[in-house]
């Protein structure tokens, strides 16, 4: 009779093969599967700005109007920002990509009335419209994960207030042509002047944010908002003038008996030097961190060595932050994240899954708010 | 109007076996001036598995409106709803008049392509479809032929060009042979429902004598192949 | 808050819920045979699909999925029923929020998916419940704010608590959004307890209801 | 009675046989996880739901339908959306590989399931193991099918002091097979008092028992006229 | 369609020797149809109709667009009709499958193409801004007969509801809120409602084209006799007497007189649904406004 043989499998085989044992294990001696110790962040480098139009080594023509690119672990991610000039008098939440899709739309007395009686925390926020790619060897409709990604990114911004719509309010400028010929370009930076000799229409820059993730490992939310805070902070604005003699035109048409008449839009032109920088909301700006807890089992723990037994695990239960790879990602049923704003005063966002008793809630937002501190 | 009379079908022409070296059966119907290429393949082998039933042959219908087939010009999309609806509907009246359980675990693949539209969309591919089928040799029960009809002012009328059919309601039906059995009905805007019979009536009466038209050319056609058999 | 279920008859399980201006419908098919890809060697999938009252679904929607489904994925025991389906289907009714806050229909759709699965028989390891809340700009908790009330609001969460022998067990789910400070955090979830199980409560006379009028023909 | 639904707990001695509706965790505890009443004696403890989604366990009597054949077995479906089961063409009384039992797609046999592991594809039978003989099991022919709740079906079958069909045999004669995947198949010598009986079994789910007499007089009261 | 729904070949042959002998398996005759339950929601335009065990919702909503490019005088109009698994497993999550484009398209031509709404009365300012109204119908269970549920729900919204009154200032257009000015009605020009009839043929398919046998029609067809049919046939009319759509999409061939029968029948149908519609607008219109009356005299009193 043939001898049983135990199957041996080297570590990285195993923590395929069975991810949760293997981490129980690493976790029983007091240590990681990524060598990280329990309450460790992954380094992350970043830098800001290089695709940019307007940044120093300035690449030509390019509708990248701020961008970042944020390396932790294995996983890098690039986040550009691009924009478009859109009409005021549609609330910036409800306008997407077709630009036409209006909400309400409040005559400018109507506003002040409104705002009196109900007054609306959100109506001031902006936000930016964000799509997450996650690289995957091959296309195809966006997956659930990067729809989620997208829709957390969108509602995190607009409520924690970082953009105000304020400034995202285009000051537009106007271009003529003067006796000599030459083409002349003034802007009313002072703003009595300008609400008189500029036109009476106001418009707003929307923005749009495209994260993309190669490398993925563990949970990607905290890279993808740290990126796309990045890329904000560096994002410049161009300056915009309508041509003075685009003059506000209505064309008749007559169709079937019916009159009408076909409004001529401005043109708005992007001047190619000029810019302002985006402001954010310095008070608002907050940092991710991600944690989870992971049970020990018993067995586990007892088949470890007791002089190999470190002070830290003797609670039955470990938080780890900053999860990383299948093995703590597959095992982790308790996740937190948690938004912090600078000041570590503030929480922005917090997002519980799983039996997280208040200690070690506590220990997370701590932990978090150390974390936003590091990275600004 | 095109100084037909209001009971007068447009020119129709149809030719079966136009395209013998590259499918099974194929046809060509021109009505007025709406022209329609129609090719059949099978019964055959499916594609794949999936579509493979035990008992019947299962049929795949494309339809095809050329961009250039009207004014406009337009490009259609392949997956426009209404295009997938006319294919499901032409589906589901062949899936009927072919003896389908005599093909069991076998493909019919339909593919037509409208050359140049000037109404009549359905009917004419309705019609090109039967004569293919007829000249791949398929069992089927009878004939499908197909007509519009349409109501004007009191008068109902019979096979409407693009013209006729912007202005006027007006209805498509699919006929069995020479009965009055509707294997097809489509209408899509207003008629009063007592001037409904009467623009029914003509649109039958309209549709048997496409029939007795598909039917001679299918005997034409029939009798060139016999007398080419003589002559060996 | 009113609540009924086995309103629909093509599907295992469902539920009718309506908790101030939010009402939702759950429906809960399962275990079935699922698509291919779906299948699991040894548990149940669980497909989780959110529908929006007005408009068609977008990304608002795969975000509350996923809400709904990382508490569904705790609380059902799906190692039960390997290779099986567990199909959940939540249509939001009136959604008693402006769209750009969902913690009141987050909140609906978990407690219409706790009744729709008991009404079904899947296999729970627990119940459990959810409440939205909403705290002010002078920082008072709101317990399942109007509109009105999340439009003035700082921040807004949900909490969802498992309960064992009625009472509140442990922290399932729960996702704050907003500004706001650690100590609001914690008061929200202290909150959070008291009006899961006052909805426990009641959803255990929902119950009860439910299970006298199933075997009504064993009565006399 | 007493109700019970999921997370409360259960106290039960070292002993029992769990039934349906109680699961013993990881940490040797035993919960309910489902809504239903609690019925528990000395040897078993079980909680009797009333669902609509029929869990094949080893035993049942259960009605199926013929959907296809693959090599020595038939394909059945016991409900709808479910996985099929499998039914050997060898599970017949005197089948043989000559003798075959020829089902049709869309047949109705009566069968017993054989083995139910949730891993693997479930398995009925057609005939009675301890015997071999058919048992009551095999095609039905005619007859009429319709679904009820799966805790009805399982008074029918078991609960003999159910007035139903007692009641139901008085107003005429009938065949009848009841599944416990909530199936039942009724056949009568005509059409219209197979509707009614049928109709009749449906609405007695709705009332209590003492109101089965004037369910069935109603549901026949159109025949006799 | 049907796909996971396995019937078994006794109940087949049981419904159908049952229809030949005029009976149907929930109890109705032939043509009848099965009792409609309208109930109007709280808010304008939310209605749940509910035939038998089929239930469906429909929600209308509005906001303030910009009309297409080639029809400035016009608002926009949409239908969408989505079916979840939530009205029964068959149906797939995000794959319409050929039945669903029927029943999608049968319903936005009977309520769009036939021009129920008028879509001039939606334009505000030509060429640049108007109305669009959406209808969201959800289907909740299914039970056949869809489509004549749906078109009942959507024809029964959209008198219901009521959009925010404007006012038009040069450019600017200034909305309303219900509690400045009462709500608008939208502008029905007619009310179409569907019937669906479905076809058996008891004998073979060689008798039916040779027209020994006749086919039998029924009414309203539920699940059981949809899965089961031949063929389907759907009529939508007015009670003004118009068609204003009729789709027969192949299936088993019928005679033309049988359609004029069908015709005949659905208007009687349609004229008696219509009017019921009517009925219960006008009812839940006087209530409201005799609400609105108590809180404002309530107010008077203060």
């Amino acid at each position: 009779m043939a001898e049983i043989e135990p199957i041996t499998f080297p570590p990285a085989v195993l923590a395929r093969v069975s991810p949760e044992l293997s981490l129980q294990r690493h976790l029983a001696i007091g240590i990681r599967p990524c060598l990280r110790t329990f309450e460790e962040f992954r380094a992350v480098e970043c830098t800001a700005g290089g695709l940019s139009r307007y940044s120093e080594e300035s690449v030509k023509d390019s509708s990248v109007l701020g961008s970042s690119l944020v390396k932790s672990g294995n996983t890098t991610v690039i986040c550009t920002i691009t924009g478009g000039i859109l009409e005021e008098d549609l609330p910036a939440e409800v306008v997407n990509e077709d630009a036409e899709a209006v909400n309400a739309i409040f005559a400018p007395e109507a506003i002040e009335e409104e705002a009196k009686e109900e007054f609306d925390s959100l109506e001031s926020n902006a936000a930016v419209y964000p799509i997450v790619e996650v690289e995957r060897g091959r296309i195809g409709a966006p997956t659930d994960e990067e729809m989620i990604l997208g829709q957390r990114l969108y509602e995190t911004l607009l409520h924690s207030g970082i953009i105000s719509k304020e400034s995202l309010n285009v000051r537009v400028g106007l271009r003529s042509v003067e006796e000599d010929g030459k083409v002349v370009i003034t802007y009313f930076d002072d703003s009595e002047i300008g609400s008189e000799l500029g036109p009476k229409r106001k418009w707003q820059y929307v923005l749009y944010a495209k994260v993309k993730v190669f490398s993925r490992s563990g949970p990607l939310f905290e890279l993808v908002w740290y990126s796309l805070l990045q890329a904000l902070k560096n994002t410049k604005l161009p300056r915009a003038y309508i041509d003075e003699s685009a003059a506000d035109i209505k064309i008749p048409v007559k169709i079937r008996g019916n009159f009408a008449a076909v409004r001529e839009q401005y043109q708005i032109i992007c001047d190619p030097l000029e810019h302002d920088t985006l402001i954010l909301n310095e008070a608002a700006l907050g940092y991710a961190s991600n944690f989870c807890i992971i049970d020990i089992d018993e067995e586990s723990r007892e088949t470890v060595e007791p002089e190999d037994q470190s002070m830290e695990v003797d609670s039955r239960s470990v938080l780890l932050a900053d999860v990383e790879g299948e093995e703590e990602e597959a095992s982790s049923k308790k996740t937190m994240s948690i938004v912090v704003d600078s000041k570590g005063e503030e929480l922005k966002s917090v997002t519980i899954s799983g039996g997280v008793d208040n200690d070690q809630l506590k220990r997370a937002v701590e932990l978090a708010r150390l974390r936003s501190k590091q990275l600004l | 109007m095109d100084g037909r009379r209001w009971n007068e079908l447009r020119r129709f022409q149809c030719r079966i076996n136009t395209h013998p070296n590259s499918a099974d059966g194929s046809s060509f119907v021109e009505q007025g001036n709406s022209k329609v290429v129609c090719i059949v393949e099978g019964p055959m082998e499916p594609p794949s598995r999936s579509q493979l039933s035990a008992t019947e042959a299962t049929l795949n219908i494309s339809l095809n409106v050329t961009p250039f087939s009207s004014i406009d010009r337009k490009r259609r999309n392949k997956n426009e709803r209404r295009i997938q609806e006319i294919i499901t509907s032409l589906k589901r009246t062949f899936e009927q008049s072919i003896i389908t359980d005599k093909y069991p675990r076998t493909t019919i693949s339909i593919t037509c392509h409208v050359l140049t539209l000037d109404g009549g969309l359905i009917s004419a591919v309705t019609n090109s479809i039967t004569l293919a089928l007829i000249d791949a040799g398929i069992a089927m029960y009878d004939y499908i032929s197909s007509v519009s009809a349409g109501f004007y002012d009191n008068t109902p009328l019979l096979d409407l060009n693009q013209l006729e059919e912007n202005d006027l309601s007006y209805l498509t039906i699919g006929i069995v042979g020479k009965s009055e059995k509707l294997a097809l009905l489509i209408l899509e805007n207003k008629i009063p429902l007592d001037k409904l019979e009467g623009v029914l009536a003509i649109a039958v009466a309209g549709g048997h004598r496409i029939r007795d038209m598909m039917d001679k050319e299918v005997r034409r056609h029939g009798e060139l192949r016999l007398s080419k058999l003589a002559n060996k | 808050m009113e609540s009924q279920t086995t309103v629909l008859t093509r599907v295992d399980g469902s539920a009718d819920l309506v908790h101030g201006e939010t009402r939702a419908i759950v429906s809960v098919s399962g275990p079935i045979e699922p698509k291919a890809r779906q299948e699991l060697p040894a548990a149940a999938a669980l497909e989780v699909i959110v529908r929006a009252d007005v408009g068609v679904a977008d990304t608002r929607e795969k975000l509350l999925e996923n809400k709904l489904r990382s508490v569904l994925s705790q609380t059902i025991l799906t190692t039960s029923y390997p290779r099986q389906l567990i199909q959940i289907v939540a249509q939001v009714l009136e959604s008693g929020e402006d769209e750009r806050y969902t913690c009141k229909e987050a909140a609906s759709i978990i407690n219409g998916s706790y009744l729709a699965l008991i009404d079904a028989g899947v296999a729970l390891q627990c119940s459990f419940a959810a409440e939205s809340f909403a705290i002010a700009q002078d920082g008072e908790v709101i317990t399942n704010p109007t509109p009105l009330d999340l439009r003035q609001s700082k921040s807004s969460h949900v909490v969802c608590y498992s309960i064992r022998d009625a009472k509140v067990d442990s922290l399932l789910f729960s996702d704050s959004i907003g500004s706001f400070t650690e100590t609001q955090l914690y008061s929200v979830l202290a909150r959070g307890t008291e009006s899961v199980e006052a909805h426990h409560r009641h959803f255990r006379s929902t119950i009860e209801a439910k299970i006298s009028k199933d075997f009504v023909w064993k009565l006399q | 009675m007493s109700i019970i639904i999921p997370g409360d707990s259960v106290q039960v001695a070292n002993s029992v046989a769990l039934g349906p509706g109680v699961v013993c965790t990881r940490n040797r505890s035993v919960i309910p996880v489902t809504a239903g009443i609690l019925e528990e004696n000395s040897k078993s403890i079980h909680v009797e739901s009333n669902g609509r989604r029929y869990v094949p366990s080893t035993n049942d009597y259960v009605i199926g339908t013929v959907t296809g054949s693959f090599g020595d077995a038939f394909r059945v479906s016991l409900s709808d959306f479910t996985f099929p089961v499998s039914l050997s063409a060898m599970a017949f009384p005197n089948a043989s590989k000559k003798n075959r039992p020829n089902l049709k797609v869309g047949s109705l046999v009566y069968a017993r399931v054989s083995s139910a592991i949730p891993e693997i594809d479930v398995e009925i039978e057609c005939l009675d193991p301890t015997t071999g003989k058919d048992g009551g099991f095999g095609l039905l022919e005619g007859g009429y099918v319709f679904d009820v709740s799966l805790a009805y079906a399982r008074t029918l079958l078991f609960n003999p002091n159910y007035p139903l069909l007692n009641q139901l045999v008085k107003k005429c004669q009938f065949e009848i097979a009841i599944g416990l995947n909530g199936k039942i198949w009724i056949k009568t010598d005509d059409l219209k008092h197979t509707l009614a009986a049928a109709n009749a079994i449906k609405q007695c789910q709705l009332v209590p028992s003492s109101e089965c007499s004037n369910v069935i007089n109603s549901a026949f009261k159109s025949l006799s006229q | 369609m049907a796909k996971g729904i396995e019937t078994s070949a006794n109940e087949k042959a049981f419904i159908i020797d049952a229809l030949t002998q005029g009976v149907r398996t929930d109890g109705r005759k032939l043509d009848e149809y099965r009792d409609v339950k309208i109930s109007l929601g709280s808010q304008y335009g939310s209605v749940d109709v509910t035939m038998g065990e089929t239930r469906v919702l429909c929600r209308i909503s509005s906001e303030i667009v910009a009309p297409y490019e080639d029809r400035p005088f016009e608002g926009l109009f949409t239908v969408s009709t989505e079916i979840s698994p939530m009205a029964s497993p068959m149906f797939e999550q995000g794959r319409q499958s050929d039945d669903e484009l029927l029943i999608t398209r049968t319903v936005e031509k009977a309520v769009r193409r036939s021009n129920a709404l008028d879509l001039e009365s939606l334009c505000i300012i030509a060429g640049a801004k108007c109305w669009s109204i959406r209808a969201d119908v959800h289907l909740l269970n299914y039970d056949g007969g869809f489509i004549d549920a749906s078109c009942i729900a959507v024809m029964t919204a959209l008198q219901h509801y009521k959009k925010q009154d404007i006012t038009v200032s040069g450019e600017q257009v200034l909305v309303h809120d219900f509690s400045e000015r009462s709500p608008v009605g939208l502008s029905i020009l007619h009310v179409p409602i569907c019937v669906t009839f479905a076809f058996f043929n008891p004998h073979g398919v060689e008798q039916n084209i040779k027209g020994d046998a006749k086919e039998i029609y029924v009414v309203d067809p539920n699940m059981q006799e949809e899965l089961l049919k031949h063929g389907i046939l759907t009529v939508t009319i007015n009670k003004n007497r118009e068609v204003c759509q009729v789709s027969k999409a192949g299936g088993l061939p019928m005679d033309a007189l049988t359609l004029m029968e069908c015709s005949h029948k659905a208007f009687t149908i349609a004229e008696k649904l219509t009017n019921d519609i009517k009925k219960l607008i006008e009812e839940d219109d006087l209530q409201r406004k005799g609400s609105q009356w108590k809180m404002l005299s309530a107010s008077n009193d203060r």
